[in-house]
């Protein structure tokens, strides 16, 4: 069992925006939480990751609880995250941006090896290494989110809507990226609203609607659903 | 409402007349008391552009050293009366305040960058005068000894006029708020102070009112100089005192932003001790007032933000719902 | 056929290199509820704020009762009539309910009695005549929006502009909205424009919807059409692949 | 008169004097952008450093130019206890108690200046860099050349700082999204704390400096404050080479105000073009943001 999450309720300030949450994502699986707009999948992300605290509830990482706890203590267990709009630092060049994402490793060796690694899987972003992160496009952006999440070596990562706001072609590469991460074994939660894409990839998925889990099943299975065109078409 | 309109007044003028009796019509006494009630006016004020409005204003000390000026010069050089000059030094520092305050609003300055600049106003104004040498200058420049007159305000040696005058002008500055506070003005500079967008589209020109309150509280801040230029008996480009901005912005933000009635009374407390601080411990620790000043406002904003306003407002709600169910 | 009583004519807007809308346009007849929907990103929002003057198109007007309006301030363009709600409530936490209305009530009443029927009116009308003096920051998400849309009523607007009324609430809350949507456009004959994400609220409201994806108008007709267009299921669920 | 030799000399006088004023003014800047914390009494912390530097020029004799060697430390310690009291409890306050709260700052510290050293002027007795070089017909004090000097060292070292080690880049990415750097693994708290430190603790290399040539009131915070917060807002967080061009800006504006008009209206130039850079250029003239 990699990250299980257990009755969550999170409010920003008198506003509860999530209620009851339960779910489970085993090791080495992908798993999506597939919901609109306003549904809460951004709460849930920033309160796993350790950015907001929740009213009640729990949230064990291999079996060890990390609920409130702050950021980077979490980040330092392995749980990495790509923010949801990127979350990149503009001001920062590419270079710079990869750097902040290995900040918890002391070795740099490894961090050497990961950059390489790193290199392969987006060749674009060593052609921009010294560019400014807020001269990216939105695809080469969101390229380096993913890679500066990865640059920690994570056992786990969280994924908040990686296709905003992109172009279908890219969102396509966006997913093949996702793909082989999860190739090599990396435990992932996705939070999106591209519906197709999310239900393909994922072991796993839950439909999260007004704060609460409303369906849940395999990914293909969901995808046959004819509950879920109800649940978010409205039909 | 109208009740409060006539009651507050009333009330705050008995209280206020009680005093001279209270302080045995001493002169120093009945001096120190104009001061505090001159302060006091001009904290009511900021409760319009500060309270209301939300900005955020550190230019207090520039409009009444307008006040001041414009007062004092034109007694001294036109033998104009105070009447008029009072009055007129209002307006210039009216004049002066939209100047500044139409691009200032028009830019967007707000928060940090207004209270800059609003500081560096005093500061800008202070240089000015000492440098322009034919109006200003190192020197003071002494009002005419004219004797005991009504025309020309002027009250040798008796400070009650002036103290009644302090009076009239805050009462009157209170009597201002209330009527701003329960009106369209008031209603508007409130909704600014909470949220400028959802303010615009509700049809209100953001800057057009930040203006108005602007105006409203540098045309009060002008008057206290005028009042203040002839208890003192000179001009001076000191006068122009950024201390004057920071008391009145710490007294209108303890008092409680937007609080009519915690300002005021807030201000009349503070500066009573002050005063008493200044003439028993200023002679060694100099500025003791305004260190008590100071922690009293970082404890208010750091523990209870609402100021003593709220407080006092909740007072008058349980105040006025017990009545409620009397009549009941 | 109804004259329309807001026209956008292919409007632009760029944010540096994105371009949030693509040459827009679309027509509201007065008297209609229409919807405007789309993904996460899709330009909504940013068409809300060039409509009300928050923002400048680069290209296109919009014209508004045979005025043209793009270029002037958002207060010029509530004064004419244009009310509006936000996506992210837009609270007064100091104010009270009732204070917060009288603010919009101001806009059109000659005096304060006016003013003080409008307020009792409206709030009446949306039903929170009980909040009435509970401040700004006391109040959860339904009572917040319901006293945006009071605020808003209170100009007396003849075009209502909604911006996600619904994202957040419950599906009673939502049936709440629903409902007073459809007597703020039938018994105050306001033309009403909804923003929405979820499609199966602006299903129940509105009898044409515009969808927007990527800045771009990709459909425009009625609700059932929606479901069976490939462009809208696509933007929807994603590009089914083999 | 307008002679080449007169604008020269004022030209070498501005940008010697406006580098000191960057070095003042790099502390605020840092500690605005990162910390994000509107700090009003900034100008008080320079003050309170010239009369560290008067104290220990008197007491133990010290050049100031020295001071900053026990300075330095004793500001950076003042830099973590003044964050952990306050600027710790106001870090997510909005804008108007940050104000608040640090305008009581600033008038504790002037009035503690006031109590100990009182009103008058205090200026240090001697220094031993109260000589000038002479090109020609032109005059460079040692002293502010000195101050110079050292400024661009810090810079110089603060700009490899901010771009070579991982602190400076998390302190940079600290500036630029706080969420993002606390999900890298940033212990936000710590950084702030070291970032409040450094801060203020430049500034006593900054009060050492201008000890040596300009005397010290209680009152000077007032003017230092305005003076740092011009820098800032003409840089517009446009790192540490906007800092020291907007610094040399406003030190020309000074020295040539004061050579052509008067000395005392050195603050009218330099807050009239302050405020009309707030009116026509808000984001500062070398700003990214």
């Amino acid at each position: 069992m990699s990250l299980r999450v257990e009755e969550l309720n999170v409010a920003y300030g008198k506003v509860q925006v999530l209620w009851d949450v339960s779910f489970k994502v085993e090791g080495g699986s992908l798993v999506s939480i597939i919901g609109p707009n306003g549904a809460g999948k951004t709460t849930l992300i920033k309160t796993i990751s350790g950015l907001l605290r929740p009213l009640s509830g729990k949230i064990l990482f291999e079996d060890q609880d990390i609920t409130g706890r702050p950021p980077h203590t979490i980040k330092k267990l392995g749980i990495s995250t790509v923010p949801e709009g990127r979350g990149l630092f503009p001001n920062l060049t590419v270079k710079e941006n990869l750097i902040m994402g290995s900040y918890t490793i002391k070795d740099q060796q490894r961090i050497e090896k990961t950059f390489k690694f790193i290199h392969q899987l987006f060749p674009i972003l060593s052609e921009r290494e010294q560019q400014l992160a807020g001269s990216l496009s939105g695809g080469e952006a969101q390229m380096l989110s993913i890679a500066r999440a990865l640059m920690s070596e994570p056992k786990m990562l969280l994924f908040d809507e990686p296709s905003l706001g992109l172009a279908p072609m890219i969102v396509e590469k966006i997913f093949e990226v996702i793909k082989t991460l999860k190739q090599r074994g990396i435990t992932i939660l996705l939070v999106e609203q591209h519906v197709q894409h999310a239900l393909e990839l994922a072991d796993y998925a839950y439909i999260l609607e007004n704060g609460r889990i409303v369906l849940e099943g395999r990914g293909e299975e969901l995808l046959e659903n004819p509950h879920l065109k109800k649940h978010y078409l409205g039909l | 409402m109208d009740r409060r309109l006539i009651l507050t007044p009333l009330i705050s003028l008995g209280v206020l007349s009680l005093v001279p009796p209270l302080l045995g019509f001493n002169n120093y006494y009945l001096l120190l008391a104009s001061l505090i009630l001159l302060y006091t006016t001009m904290v009511s004020a900021w409760n319009i552009i500060g309270g209301f409005a939300g900005q955020v204003d550190l230019a207090a000390g520039a409009y009444h050293g307008i006040g001041i000026f414009v007062t004092g010069l034109l007694f001294i050089f036109y033998r104009v009366t105070p009447l008029i000059g009072i009055f007129l030094g209002g307006l210039v520092a009216a004049l002066l305040a939209v100047a500044i305050g139409y691009p200032t609003f028009r830019f967007g300055l707000r928060e940090v960058w207004y209270a800059l600049s609003s500081l560096a106003l005093v500061v800008i104004l202070y240089k000015l005068f000492l440098v322009w040498e034919s109006v200003g200058g190192t020197i003071e420049r002494y009002l005419p000894k004219v004797g005991f007159s009504w025309f020309y305000l002027m009250f040798p040696g008796n400070y009650l006029y002036y103290y009644l005058m302090s009076a009239l002008l805050l009462v009157a500055t209170i009597v201002v708020n209330i009527r701003i506070r329960y009106s369209k003005l008031g209603y508007y500079l409130l909704a600014i102070r909470e949220n400028e967008e959802a303010a615009e589209m509700l049809g209100i020109d953001v800057r057009r009112y930040k203006l108005y309150a602007l105006m409203i509280y540098s045309f009060i801040v002008g008057l206290t100089g005028g009042i203040f230029v002839l208890m003192l008996g000179y001009v001076h480009p000191v006068l122009f005192d950024s201390w004057i901005s920071i008391q009145t912005a710490i007294l209108g933000i303890v008092g409680g932003l937007g609080s009519i009635a915690g300002g005021p009374i807030i201000a009349v407390i503070l500066l009573a001790i002050a005063e008493y601080l200044r003439v028993r411990f200023g002679g060694y620790i100099p500025g003791l007032h305004q260190i008590l000043f100071a922690i009293i406002l970082m404890l208010i904003v750091l523990f209870k933000p609402g100021g003593i306003g709220e407080w006092l407002d909740s007072l008058w709600h349980r105040i006025t719902a017990r009545r409620g169910m009397e009549v009941a | 056929m109804p004259k329309p009583i807001l026209e956008v004519r292919g409007v632009t807007k760029r944010f540096g290199g994105l371009t949030a809308l693509n040459r827009v346009s679309f027509n509201v007849e007065e008297g209609a509820i229409i919807g405007i929907i789309g993904p996460n990103g899709a330009g909504k929002t940013t068409l809300f704020n060039v409509i009300t003057g928050f923002l400048k198109p680069e290209e296109g007007k919009v014209i508004y009762d045979g005025h043209t309006v793009t270029g002037l301030p958002p207060h010029r363009i509530a004064r004419m009539g244009v009310a509006r709600t936000f996506q992210i409530v837009k609270p007064f936490p100091e104010l009270t309910v009732e204070e917060a209305v009288r603010v919009g009530a101001y806009l059109k009443a000659e005096d304060e009695g006016e003013v003080n029927n409008i307020v009792d009116d409206v709030l009446e009308f949306v039903g929170i005549e009980h909040l009435r003096d509970r401040y700004g920051k006391e109040l959860n998400l339904i009572q917040l929006k319901l006293t945006e849309i009071a605020r808003a009523l209170a100009t007396r607007p003849r075009l209502l502009l909604v911006d996600e009324a619904v994202a957040g609430l419950t599906p009673g809350e939502i049936d709440n909205i629903i409902e007073m949507v459809h007597r703020i456009n039938r018994e105050r004959n306001i033309t009403v424009c909804l923003i929405e994400h979820i499609m199966r609220f602006i299903m129940r409201v509105s009898e044409r919807i515009i969808v927007l994806h990527h800045g771009e108008k990709i459909f425009e007709g009625k609700p059932e059409e929606a479901y069976e267009d490939e462009a809208v299921i696509k933007a929807y669920l994603g590009e089914r692949r083999i | 008169m307008l002679s080449p030799t007169l604008l020269l000399q004022n030209l070498i006088f501005g940008v010697l004097l406006g580098s000191i004023y960057a070095l003042a003014a790099i502390g605020l800047s840092l500690i605005f952008g990162v910390v994000n914390l509107t700090n009003f009494a900034h100008g008080d912390f320079i003050m309170l450093a010239m009369y560290i530097s008067y104290f220990l020029g008197v007491s133990l004799k010290l050049d100031p130019i020295l001071t900053p060697i026990i300075g330095f430390p004793v500001f950076f310690l003042l830099g973590i206890a003044v964050y952990l009291a306050i600027f710790h409890k106001i870090i997510r306050a909005p804008p108007l108690s940050q104000i608040a709260v640090t305008v009581g700052l600033l008038v504790l510290l002037r009035n503690f200046a006031l109590a100990v050293w009182h009103a008058e002027p205090k200026s240090i007795p001697r220094t031993l860099l109260g000589y000038s070089y002479r090109l020609g017909s032109i005059l460079i004090p040692a002293d502010r050349l000195t101050g110079m000097l050292i400024s661009i060292a810090t810079f110089l070292i603060l700009h490899l700082f901010l771009t070579k080690t991982k602190t400076g880049i998390a302190m940079r990415a600290l500036a630029d999204n706080l969420d993002s750097a606390a999900l890298m693994g940033v212990n936000v708290r710590n950084l702030n704390m070291l970032t409040c430190a450094l801060g203020i603790g430049i500034v006593a290399l900054a009060g050492g400096i201008l000890l040596t040539f300009q005397p010290v009131n209680p009152m000077t915070g007032l003017i230092y404050g305005l003076l740092t917060w011009s820098i800032v807002a003409m840089a517009g967080l446009g790192g540490v080479s906007g800092i020291l061009l907007s610094g040399i800006i406003f030190g020309l504006a000074d020295a040539f105000t004061a050579a052509f008009w008067d000395p005392r209206a050195r603050e009218i130039t330099i807050y009239i073009l302050f405020i009309l850079l707030l009116w026509f250029r808000p984001k500062g003239l070398f700003g990214r943001r």
